[in-house]
């Protein structure tokens, strides 16, 4: 999100065009439009009189490299220890950029039938822990069975993790898509990489997708979702007077609260000025090993 | 096309499931889904009386991936393998939106002749560990998945 | 272990900041904690020295911090930050304050933006750790002892002298070791002189 | 005069006090006294309100002695050329203190998960040497060995400090080795021909990859704590007309003939800050540069930060079949920078497989 305010404006045309382009085949193109004023409205205001310093736009595409905020569990030489090996580990396997929302096929020899591999391909749901722990969640539908696997990031045992489709969703985490109805993550296993043209900004997908009724795995209702549509159809009074009486309007002018969730921007530019350069160079070897690949259109979604 | 009713009905029966978390392990009276194509089975789950658990067949009483368990369906009692769970699992083991069973015979025979959904690959070492020489040989039942994930 | 909240930028502060939040009892639970801190930070940004408990002047301490720091970086033109100043500052002519008077004070400054001291307790009464908290920069007179008459002080006597036996004595080891050296090289050298003439 | 008699009978009944007989009962252990070695180590620090000069001469000085510490060279060195000790398996070595710097998984090279905690060596120096003659260390136990165990004492610091903020005696301790004084200090019983000289600064290499060891450390501190969490009892049921009692510990024994508490039973107190030890942890891969060692499991005592002794193993079956280095690993410059054991997966090596067998 932040990623495209920042942008010129040259560049958010290019993403809501391209959103634009792909709209045949979403599922309810409604706030889309609105999405993309409310935008532009933030943007304008937005003067910063800080320097603005692109490497900590790093921070969105490797997470995983930032520690833990937890002053406890801290310790430089240890955080430093684990980012060597994880750039070592990054040197052998291309682990690109990817977030919650994004199509991916992740590729991993099998222990379980020798010399084979396993394939899966799934929507990213959810990513976390930091360093070397890292890991991500895929979840599809297969012959209407809903399927989800956590994959760790830094596995030795994963051959390749490869981006089918890049984009982002309104929310961090997608965990309501298993109360959903199974059509919003079911994808075809034979999938076509989609490539973005160079240089366009991860566009934003704004699909709202709808709840299954109820009994749900969790109190969607208190968690302030954006992605989804019908949410207000399965309320009961009842639940509406508690999602009330559970709100934290406070929470947002928690200062200390926030800043104890962060790494702050000094100690960030530590360690950006630490990896960046060895990332920058992967990610152009990388680049030139795959210009044969051809720019494919689109496919529809829901065929 | 018996199969794709079955298939357009699964939606509906799966929210008839306990789906709070507290009741996401298999035990004792959990309800399953039947994923072969034995008659039993089919019957039974487009029936909407999906089996119940009546014993599990290991020293937890807790039912894991690959365990053994007894279930009472339409009225009778048949031995099942648990082919996918809806707990939470292991790096690189799924976790499916339903608890799978497959039913056996006594000597691990499928009654079933295909299974309809994906089966983890872990349970090619599960079931060959679960096998003996002399006992039931459980890895029949790989035989007639139609895909691993 | 968790992944760090990338979606804000927030700079770091000069304070140790403890790894947990003290819980400042309130019937109201966490809301009636920051009620009671925006008033201590309100009345720090409008008296700039105050004195309170130890435990309340901590807590307020860093999101007085955190809320100068905020809007040092982002300035008065951005929505969010105008916001934040809003809750945080009861009195509305505040605001102006710390966006016309406190962020060009603290534009360049290197170290943090207040100064808490330890003040002493009360002879009679219950014991609870006071503390004076104020802003760097504030027009009142200081509250630590004056350091100009420190030089005559015994310590710094005795340190003195010491300090010039120790500066004798590694100079003239210095000294001893620069004509050792300038004594190997002319030995040297001479050796060098004598050996194409013989 | 039968009066006077009585007087003089309670003035001295009245002197002897009864209560200042001080009877010491043979069972009770003796009062713990540091050990003779031992100086205190902490001052009171205050504000000496020194001029800038004098604390600028002050930071002079300190990095003075720091190079100078620096430029000291392991006695190992020197001494290469005498008789090379032989290590036998009852011979015990020196350990050596760590800190513990956190932990991240490695993985094996049949691609399992390895949880793995990272200790840090941080400048370990031997101070001083106690042979087993002159050490004699406070008995704390009624066992009195027949046999006396030849074991000598060795001193290990680790950890350079500021030495104003410590006291005169404590630095003196380190001042005879020509050293700054040290955060932590430990004793090592070590056997005589194992023992080192002053001043030998000791490595993670003193350790090898795939050996066990123990550690020593003090658990996190949890304070007060009830029943369920210190002891894992199962409380009461949280309804089912309970009332109170949902996480108290219950009966604590029945009365009748002995109408008291059994010694040792279970019940709330203070849990944690204890000094425990976990026996037969392995190494599984050793950095030169930074002195790190990476221990299987995360089980070892402390939090994030916390000190820890690390031994050779005692336990029968983990302790070492080779010769270790003896009495330690020298310093060298030409190691590689990195150990690792057979079973670990690098980083830097190609993805793993599972070949056909």
């Amino acid at each position: 999100m932040s990623l495209v305010i920042r942008k010129s404006t040259v560049e958010i045309l290019c993403a809501a065009k391209w959103i634009f382009r792909r709209d045949c085949r979403l599922l309810s193109t409604l706030p889309e439009k609105t999405e993309i004023v409310v935008d532009e409205k933030e943007r304008i205001p937005g003067r910063k009189t800080r320097s603005y310093n692109p490497i900590l736009e790093n921070r969105h595409v490797y997470p995983e490299f930032l520690p833990d905020p937890n002053p406890n569990w801290r310790n430089s030489l240890r955080e430093k220890m684990e980012r060597a090996d994880m750039l070592k580990r990054r040197s052998q396997i291309d682990i690109p950029e990817f977030y919650v929302g994004s199509i991916l096929a992740v590729t991993i020899s099998d222990p379980h039938a020798q010399g084979k591999t396993n394939r899966f391909v799934g929507i990213c749901i959810e990513r976390k822990g930091c360093g070397l722990r890292a890991e991500f969640t895929l979840r599809n539908v297969v012959d209407h069975q809903g399927i989800e696997v956590r994959y760790e990031l830094y596995d030795p045992t994963i051959q390749s993790i490869q981006v089918l489709r890049l984009e982002k969703r309104l929310d961090d985490k997608l965990l309501y898509l298993r109360d959903a109805l199974p059509e919003y993550c079911t994808f075809p296993l034979d999938m076509d990489p989609e490539i973005l043209p160079e240089g366009t900004p991860v566009p934003i997908n704004p699909v709202q997708v709808k709840l299954k009724p109820r009994p749900w795995l969790e109190r969607w209702e208190r968690q302030e979702l954006k992605g989804v549509s019908n949410i207000e159809e399965h309320l009961k009074e009842k639940d509406r007077v508690r999602r009330e009486l559970r709100k934290t309007p406070w929470e947002k002018y928690d200062l200390m609260k926030n800043y104890r969730k962060t790494i702050p921007a000094e100690e960030q530019s530590e360690i950006w000025n630490e990896v960046y350069n060895q990332l920058q160079q992967m990610r152009v070897s990388r680049k030139k090993m795959s210009r044969k690949r051809t720019v494919t259109t689109p496919k529809t979604q829901l065929a | 096309m018996f199969r794709s009713l079955i298939n357009k009905l699964i939606p509906v029966q799966s929210c008839g499931f306990h789906t709070t978390s507290c009741l996401n392990e298999v035990q004792l009276l959990t309800r399953l889904r039947v994923v072969d194509n034995s008659e039993i089975g089919k019957r039974a789950m487009a029936e909407g009386k999906p089996p119940k658990v009546i014993c599990v067949y290991n020293k937890k009483r807790v039912g894991y991936i690959g365990d053994r368990v007894l279930v009472a369906i339409k009225g009778q009692k048949k031995k099942g393998i648990l082919v996918g769970l809806k707990q939470t699992q292991k790096v690189k083991v799924p976790k499916f939106d339903s608890n799978n069973v497959v039913l056996i015979d006594d000597n691990g025979t499928p009654l079933g002749t295909r299974i309809h959904v994906p089966i983890p690959t872990i349970l090619r070492t599960i079931l060959k560990e679960k096998t003996h020489a002399k006992g039931a040989d459980y890895t029949k039942l790989l035989g007639i998945a139609t895909r691993f994930v | 272990m968790n992944q760090a909240d990338v979606s804000k930028l927030v700079s770091k502060l000069r304070i140790k900041v403890p790894p947990k939040h003290r819980k400042l009892s309130s019937p109201q639970g966490p809301e009636g904690r920051l009620n009671k801190l925006r008033k201590t930070v309100t009345g720090l940004i409008k008296y700039e020295r105050i004195e309170l408990n130890y435990r309340r002047a901590d807590e307020a301490r860093q999101y007085a911090e955190r809320l100068i720091s905020e809007a040092i970086s982002h300035g008065d033109c951005h929505k969010p930050t105008m916001e934040i100043a809003d809750y945080w500052l009861l009195e509305k002519q505040l605001v102006h304050k710390l966006f016309k008077v406190l962020v060009p004070r603290y534009e360049n400054c290197n170290t943090a933006f207040t100064k808490m001291y330890k003040a002493p307790q009360a002879y009679y009464g219950r014991h609870i750790d006071k503390a004076v908290l104020e802003l760097r920069g504030n027009p009142y007179p200081t509250l630590t002892n004056k350091q100009s008459n420190n030089r005559l002080l015994l310590q710094n006597v005795l340190l003195d002298a010491a300090k010039y036996d120790y500066r004798q004595a590694k100079y003239a080891e210095m000294a001893e070791k620069l004509g050792k050296t300038e004594e190997v090289k002319s030995g040297q050298s001479n050796e060098d002189r004598n050996k194409p003439s013989n | 005069m039968a009066t006077s008699n009585m007087k003089l009978l309670c003035s001295v009944l009245n002197k002897m006090r009864i209560d200042h007989i001080t009877t010491r009962s043979i069972n009770s252990p003796p009062r713990f006294r540091p050990p003779y070695w031992y100086l205190p180590k902490e001052r009171v620090m205050s504000d000496e309100m020194l001029t800038q000069e004098n604390k600028d001469f002050l930071e002079e000085v300190k990095q003075d002695k720091l190079n100078l510490q620096n430029t000291l060279e392991s006695p190992l060195i020197k001494s290469e050329t005498q008789e090379t000790l032989q290590w036998t398996p009852g011979t015990r070595r020196t350990g050596l203190i760590a800190r513990k710097i956190g932990n991240y998984p490695l993985w094996s090279k049949d691609g399992k998960k390895f949880q793995t905690t990272l200790l840090q060596v941080v400048d370990n120096h031997v101070i001083k040497y106690i042979p087993p003659e002159e050490f004699k260390p406070m008995k704390t136990s009624k066992v009195v060995w027949k046999e006396k165990r030849k074991l000598g004492c060795l001193l290990v610091g680790s950890e350079t400090i500021d030495p104003s903020t410590v006291t005169k005696e404590y630095c003196g301790l380190f001042n005879t080795v020509g050293m700054l004084p040290k955060r932590h200090l430990c004793r090592f019983m070590v056997s005589p021909q194992a023992s080192l000289p002053t001043g030998t600064p000791l490595f993670a290499t003193h350790f090898r990859v795939g050996d066990y060891v123990d550690v020593r450390a003090k658990t996190m501190d949890r304070g007060f704590q009830g029943v369920m969490k210190r002891w894992g009892f199962k409380g009461m049921p949280a309804s089912h007309g309970v009332t109170k009692t949902h996480r108290r510990p219950g009966n604590i024994g029945a009365g009748g003939e002995k109408a008291r508490v059994w010694p040792g039973t279970k019940m709330p107190g203070h849990m944690g800050n204890r000094w425990r030890t976990l026996r037969g942890v392995k190494i599984l891969r050793i950095n030169t540069k930074h002195n790190i060692l990476w221990m299987l499991g995360v089980a070892i005592p402390g939090e994030t930060g916390a000190m820890c002794y690390l031994f050779d193993t005692v336990l029968p079956l983990k302790k070492l079949k080779t010769p270790p280095p003896f009495p330690t690993h020298p310093p060298a410059d030409d190691l590689p920078l990195e150990y690792y054991d057979d079973s670990i997966h690098l980083f830097e090596e190609p993805t793993i497989t599972f070949e056909e067998s």
